[in-house]
């Protein structure tokens, strides 16, 4: 049952939702828009298209203790740390980030099933919000998502129709969300319904009109060692300043670091934090480093997006065409430059 | 737990307890404390110092982990300049830290929490004297939360 | 095609040619149009790939470190800023000067994406062309001529070096120096100066919990060219990499003291923060400190110069004890 | 996991009293590592020592840490104690538990909780401690003075008779300095040349001593122990060991109008010559500047007339290069210009001279043999006038603000010499204080004053007008306030002492520091006087500020001393608390260089395999035996490349985490 909110009435829905749920929306802040805990007075908008850092820290936090140890004496004391304990709505999420989180599903709900990560899926209930205006940099349905319509998976998908927003519940937790806040959804009319189909035909068109529209990653073939041994990666990774703006931003980077915090000589804590394979100590071992130069990074980030992940994954890319790596990057090296070098496009 | 007892585990929560960590050069202001202990000048024991060959040796990394570790003021003592026992360490202690006093200023870290003063050998009353009043200002100002670090317990 | 474009590849071509230099680096166009990236050159036939428009921003001085390691002579395209930089390496003894052909470029200043796509100008863009503090704005449809002022990055409206001051060979006439107003140099610092403890520290703390730790701020800057950074080095133990605000305070308090008296003011820091923090305002601070307390000092304009930190003077004045001198 | 052994001392009440020493113990034994912990009533007495002694042997514990009194007072102790265990020396931390706390604090409440702080930091450190070996360094046994004045004489004699060679560099053709010009010598008035030549002629002919004399040094490198000099030995044009000094060349020579060095220019000299009779060696030089042989090639009397056949045209500058365990800096002083006191009318007049031209008019070797005359017509004066402080204690740009320190006592010797000689002249002393610091010199004073009638008047000369012959002389009396005119036959100044003007060069070669009148400066004023903070290198007499004769003579004696604790050891040990470079890390930089007090860091090379390029690395080298571990060059360094051992970054860190608990 599709309802229906006006945005006079946002405030309300929030503070409904702040009810029973910690609410996460796109806040505006400096300029910059991110996902942030709401509070009343806070500038939301739900305009800006992708926010500056990607919602991925909130099923997947940058870092993250997980363990707490106490020596006494000769015994050593363990606690494990508990998750997620509160219930939480992320408002505002547009689909190729929402796409993201099921990218991450594979990895951390896989046998072994990551603890921390899973109790954060089950309290989250994520609400997106469809794209109607893509912009130049978007290539989210190069990796088959339609920024238009509904993904399944998705508790909730919100459209916005400028004065007021259409709202569609599609699982049992979006139902319960839905369900505390039926006093002030209304069910949606059918012009509203109308509507929305137009926008979603316009949106189609759109779409191919995008400068980035006829990238393809499925035109990349050619045998992995091929791939691997291939020219792009020296002159490609030649400019590569080894940050990790890149892999930070990107909603479906998933590495992270194991290390200790020590506190007193007595005390400490294990923690797990974001990594990037971009980082000249990432995988360093003790013989020295197995990825020597910027080349084998670089190389290793764009393999695992395009062709490690797919191979392990039923051919799912490990990329949902956001664009923030093309908008962050201070050198302009991002995996559309890699598609169209691979021949993709 | 007696109270003695709750002191010495270093968590009395009754009261605010400074902690100022001081660190001396061997030379001037290392022996300046001695001599303060010598000649019986009383300060308070929130104090805790730290040996160094020089007060060029101190690195902004420590003051920083000091103020991270719960350190409420933390304090720099060397020789006075021209009397050096390296001859020239605490001209660039004067310069670097006075880049960091500011800075640290800048990131709004109260000016009276960090200090760097020149105590000699012969200056015992001094010593005293300039942790009693550093002291005086911390108890003013109260604890330390800037820079801190809240996984550590102090 | 435009003169300066012109010349650079002319030069770069022949430099390769009659192998004054092994490899050129210089910056070349991509898809969108702002992308104007580094490129690295070592076949003639690839000159033309060369390119110079209002978007080449980064400093391609700092890739010398690690293709002086590979090649014997490398040619290097320099604006005002990279310039600088370029001198910074030289005093920090991380290049060697011999081994490079500097190319300078004097800069009118350059485009930031950021303004263009606020004022929503990038929708259909094709290309951007200047022509003295015009901008002209080209899409399949139209063409618009704007004021290049309200473009320009920040830094570039601050920006007291538009011609290089090192170079072996220039690609354009000097530019006269733009006018900027001195005052207004350290009015970002001089503003949060103003507040009080509490305010600049929350100012701070908010920065930093913006703060995703990518270190593009410190691998972007041409003063930060250690082989391996203190932040890097697990067994220093001086931070960890956990995202909390004492250890990004920690981090950046560091970053920018460790560049003091050495950064070139170029605005790198700033400007590729993904998360949007002003660092250069920790950098303006000690850069205003410094030259208050031990006069004016500005890093990269002359690579015989030493920084200001790690000399002294017998009668230095401190921040401490407010009667300086120090002596007794 | 460490063994670490806490030893508490109880210093009698003096920590006991203020430290509950049982809590100590109690929360020593649950710090990390630590495996034992004991209490004591004196821990530095034999048997607190044995307790050390025996944990170590017994315990096998493998770090100590002594809660007692402060390590300035008995680290040294302990660390005897746990080498002769058998322990490394340097795995032993001392917590400071007395000064630092139990005399500071008046209760156990504030006293105990301290201790039980200081004791965690001290074994955070000691579990972080490393072996550390002390260095060795052979000694060269020979030393070098720069300056062949009495201070020089002086500390060359005395380390000759330790036993030990010794070179002199002396700048002019003859050893002597400044005192070899006096004519008196205050307090005693005894005769400068009479004391000093048999001193000259015993270093001359001392086994041990060599002179370098018409030699100036070139460069210095090394360290303690290790020095190597370059000596530039300037062309003599006579050969040392021919010449027989029978002074023949100098009376025959055609060229007499160069202006004598040793008589302040108030008499001329041949172009070959012998700066003074007594001179050592007695050998004459030719200054080539005045020699017509030099000059235009004809000439050559002089070879001619030598009978010794000692006379060489071609002889060249030579360089000597030689190696030394010790350096001792004796350089001297000069009287500073007068140009700029033109109201003395100095440079004008030839009756207004210096104190220094003084001590020639009335030395009996002097240009007038003795006789006090006016310099301009050799008349009989009157009226002397002594200005003092011309250019002392001023702080104006064209004087001095320190206290020359010599010239009252030596104006009230001209005044009584003159008295003596001449009872009928008048001397006029104008001064702004009178200063007799020093052993009879306050009665020698009172006699110039009270047996001679010399007449003092407090108050400076304004200005000094020719007049005819005479020489007006206005001031003011600044007790009575009147002004006073004074018809003089003669000014004399006493113009302030200033540093050697080549001191600055040598203070480049040597890398040692002067302060902001380019006198050396010592290592401590009070404890460390003769000292400077380059090891090894050593400061006698005026070229570290101004002194009298006996004042030099001391610290002459006080530098030879120095030297011959240097000389007397077969290796130095140094100490092993120095820095060292981590060379993977090193980026080459080189920030610590800059910094180092020492010169003891320097770019060196490393080959490094660059992802299989082999490349040629700059990294920072420290020489251990130059580096007296301040640890300036560890905080220079970004990355951390450097690091101070016993003062590491991870035992500092370590202990600001102990504390902050």
């Amino acid at each position: 049952m599709m309802k229906k909110i006006s945005k006079s009435q946002f405030s309300q829905l929030f503070s409904n939702i702040d009810k029973s749920y910690q609410l996460f929306l796109p806040v505006e802040l400096d300029g910059k828009v991110n996902f942030d805990l709401w509070q009343e007075g806070d500038k939301v908008n739900i305009e800006k298209l992708k926010t500056n850092i990607s919602p991925k820290s909130f099923i997947f936090p940058q870092s993250e203790t997980y363990m707490k140890f106490k020596r006494d004496g000769k015994k050593l004391k363990i606690d494990n740390v508990s998750g997620k304990k509160e219930d939480y709505v992320i408002f505002g999420v547009r689909h190729c980030d929402a796409s993201s989180f099921k990218l991450l599903d594979n990895v951390f709900l896989e046998e072994p099933v990551d603890r921390l990560y899973e109790q954060r899926r089950e309290k989250g209930t994520i609400v997106t919000m469809a794209c109607f205006e893509p912009e130049e940099n978007c290539f989210c349905t190069s990796f088959g998502i339609k920024p238009q319509t509904a993904p399944i998976e998705v508790d909730v998908t919100t459209w916005d129709l400028g004065e007021s927003i259409l709202w569609q519940s599609q699982t049992q937790k979006g139902e319960a969300l839905t369900e505390k806040l039926n006093d002030i959804l209304e069910d949606a009319a059918n012009q509203d319904k109308a509507e929305l189909n137009s926008l979603q035909e316009s949106t189609k068109g759109k779409v191919k009109e995008l400068p980035l529209a006829k990238l393809d990653p499925t035109k990349i073939t050619g045998e992995l060692k091929d791939l691997f041994d291939s020219e792009i990666w020296q002159e490609l990774s030649e400019r590569c300043l080894g940050c990790g703006s890149c892999t930070f931003v990107c909603p479906t980077c998933h590495c992270y670091d194991v290390s200790d915090f020590k506190g007193d000589a007595q005390t400490g804590e294990r923690f797990r934090c974001w990594d990037s394979c971009m980082f000249s100590d990432f995988t360093l071992m003790a013989h020295g480093n197995i990825r020597k130069t910027q080349k084998e990074r670089v190389r290793q980030r764009f393999m695992h997006k395009l062709v490690y992940y797919p191979n392990n994954h039923e051919g799912v890319y490990a990329c949902v065409g956001c664009g923030r790596c093309v908008e962050k990057c201070p050198v302009h090296l991002d995996i559309v430059k890699v598609i169209k070098k691979l021949g993709g496009e | 737990m007696s109270i003695e007892d709750e002191k010495i585990e270093g968590i009395d929560k009754v009261k605010f307890e400074p902690l100022v960590v001081a660190f001396c050069c061997n030379w001037c202001s290392y022996a300046g404390a001695d001599l303060a202990g010598t000649s019986r000048f009383s300060y308070p024991a929130n104090v805790k110092i730290i040996r160094v060959p020089c007060s060029c040796r101190v690195s902004e990394n420590f003051v920083l982990r000091a103020f991270q570790r719960g350190a409420d003021a933390v304090v720099i003592a060397g020789c006075h300049p021209g009397d050096c026992h390296y001859t020239s360490g605490n001209y660039h202690t004067r310069r670097r830290f006075s880049i960091l006093t500011n800075l640290l200023e800048y990131m709004g870290i109260e000016q009276e929490r960090f200090k760097v003063d020149w105590i000699s050998a012969a200056e015992g009353h001094k010593f005293a004297s300039v942790m009693n009043d550093v002291l005086e200002k911390v108890h003013k100002l109260g604890p330390n939360g800037k820079l801190r670090d809240d996984r550590w317990i102090r | 095609m435009d003169k300066i474009t012109q010349k650079i590849r002319e030069t770069a071509k022949l430099a390769l040619e009659n192998g004054e230099v092994e490899k050129i680096i210089g910056w070349t166009k991509g898809d969108t149009f702002d992308d104007s990236h580094p490129v690295f050159i070592t076949d003639e036939d690839k000159a033309d790939s060369l390119i110079w428009d209002s978007f080449c921003v980064n400093n391609v001085s700092k890739y010398l470190i690690k293709e002086l390691k590979q090649s014997n002579k490398v040619g290097v395209f320099l604006k005002g800023c990279d310039s600088l930089g370029f001198n910074q390496l030289i005093v920090d003894n991380r290049i060697d000067r011999t081994k490079v052909v500097v190319y300078g470029i004097s800069c009118p200043g350059m485009i930031d994406p950021e303004k263009v796509k606020n004022e929503g100008l990038n929708k259909g863009l094709k290309s951007v062309k200047r022509s003295g503090d015009e901008i002209i704005f080209i899409t399949s449809e139209v063409e618009k001529k704007l004021s290049s002022k309200d473009f320009e990055f920040d830094k570039c409206l601050k920006c007291r070096h538009p011609n290089p001051v090192v170079y072996d060979q220039l690609m354009t006439d000097a530019l006269e120096e733009r006018e900027v107003d001195l005052e207004a140099r350290f009015k970002d610092v001089e503003d949060l100066e103003a507040l009080s403890n509490d305010e600049r520290s929350a100012y701070w703390k908010n920065q930093f919990s913006k703060c995703i730790r990518c270190n593009a701020c410190r691998n972007i800057c041409p003063a930060c060219s250690c082989v391996k950074c203190i932040f890097d080095n697990t067994k220093a133990e001086v931070s960890g990499k956990a995202k909390a605000d004492t250890e990004e305070q920690f981090y950046h308090i560091i970053r920018a003291y460790h560049v003091a008296g050495r950064c070139v003011e170029c605005g790198e820091c700033s400007r590729v923060c993904p998360a949007g923090i002003p660092l250069h305002k920790l950098n303006s601070k000690i850069i205003k400190d410094l030259n208050g307390l031990y006069g004016e000092h500005e890093a990269g304009l002359d690579s015989s110069v030493e920084a200001p930190i790690g000399m002294f003077k017998l009668d230095d004045c401190d921040s401490f004890s407010k009667q300086g001198g120090g002596k007794k | 996991m460490q063994r670490i052994g806490v030893f508490v001392c109880w210093c009698g009440s003096n920590i006991a009293a203020t430290v509950g020493i049982e809590k100590v113990i109690k929360e020593a034994k649950k710090m990390p590592g630590v495996v034992y912990a004991k209490d004591y009533q004196y821990m530095c007495s034999e048997v607190g020592q044995n307790l050390i002694k025996n944990g170590i042997k017994d315990l096998l514990l493998d770090r100590i840490v002594v809660a007692s009194c402060s390590p300035r007072m008995h680290e040294a102790t302990f660390r005897k104690a746990a080498k002769a265990a058998g322990l490394n020396p340097y795995l032993l931390e001392v917590a400071n538990i007395r000064e630092h706390c139990s005399w500071i604090h008046k209760s156990k409440e504030e006293g105990t909780p301290k201790a039980i702080a200081l004791v965690r930091a001290a074994v955070a450190k000691a579990t972080l401690n490393k072996e550390l070996i002390p260095g060795q360094i052979d000694v060269t046994h020979r030393a070098l003075i720069i300056g062949g004045g009495i201070a020089g004489i002086q500390t060359a004699i005395d380390i000759a008779e330790a036993g030990y060679e010794v070179d002199i560099i002396e700048k002019t053709p003859s050893i002597g300095g400044k005192m070899s010009q006096l004519d008196k010598t205050f307090p005693t008035l005894d005769c400068s040349a009479c004391i000093l030549t048999p001193k000259m002629v015993d270093a001359a002919s001392h086994p041990n001593i060599h002179l370098y004399t018409y030699s100036e040094l070139e460069s210095v490198t090394g360290y303690v122990g290790n020095f190597e000099a370059v000596i530039n030995q300037k062309a003599r044009s006579v050969d040392l060991d021919k010449c027989t000094g029978c002074g023949v060349c100098s009376e025959k020579c055609p060229s007499k109008k160069a202006k004598s060095e040793f008589n302040e220019g108030l008499r001329t000299r041949a172009a070959i010559y012998m700066p003074f009779a007594q001179a050592v060696p007695n050998v004459p030089v030719i200054d080539r500047e005045n020699c017509i042989k030099f000059k235009t090639g004809k000439c050559g009397i002089c070879e001619k007339v030598c009978t010794a056949g000692a006379i060489d045209y071609t002889q060249e500058d030579t360089k000597i290069t030689k190696k030394y365990g010790a350096i001792v800096v004796s350089t001297g002083y000069d009287l500073i210009g007068l140009e700029k006191f033109g109201e003395y009318q100095y440079a004008d007049h030839p009756d207004v001279i210096t104190s220094l031209e003084f001590e020639r008019l009335t030395n009996a070797a002097g240009p007038t043999g003795g006789q006090l005359l006016c310099p301009s017509d050799k008349r009989k004066p009157k009226k002397i006038v002594f200005v003092q402080c011309v250019g002392s204690r001023d702080k104006s740009v064209r004087g001095k603000t320190y206290c020359s320190k010599i010239c009252c006592m030596y104006t009230a010797k001209h005044a009584m010499l003159i008295k003596d000689h001449y009872p009928e002249m008048e001397a006029y002393v104008f001064y702004i204080d009178v200063r007799t610091p020093g052993k009879n010199f306050e009665e020698f004073q009172r006699r110039a004053v009270e047996e001679y009638g010399v007449h003092y008047i407090k108050g400076m000369v304004g200005k000094v007008f020719p007049d005819g012959k005479k020489l007006q002389v206005h001031a003011v009396d600044s007790i009575t306030g009147e002004t006073i005119e004074i018809d003089a036959d003669i000014v004399v100044l006493a113009a302030a002492t200033k540093a050697k003007d080549d001191a600055a060069t040598i203070k480049r070669i040597l890398s040692i520091s002067t302060d902001n009148d380019n006198f050396f400066t010592e290592a401590h004023p009070k404890l460390r006087p003769v000292e400077t903070h380059s090891a090894g290198i050593f400061l006698a007499g005026a070229c570290q500020g101004p002194k009298d004769i006996p004042e030099t003579v001391a610290q002459a004696s006080a530098a030879a001393a120095k030297v011959i604790g240097v000389l007397s050891k077969d290796k130095l040990v140094n100490n092993p608390c120095v820095s060292e470079v981590d060379e993977a890390i090193c980026s080459g930089c080189l920030a610590c260089t800059k910094i180092c007090p020492y010169d003891a860091i320097s770019p060196g090379t490393v080959e490094v395999n660059e992802n299989g390029k082999k490349i040629i690395k700059i990294v920072a080298k420290v020489n251990e035996a130059l580096c007296q571990g301040c640890g300036g060059c560890t905080v220079a360094c970004r990355p951390g490349a450097i690091d101070l051992k016993g003062f590491s970054n991870k035992q500092i860190l370590a202990e600001v985490d102990a504390i902050c608990r």
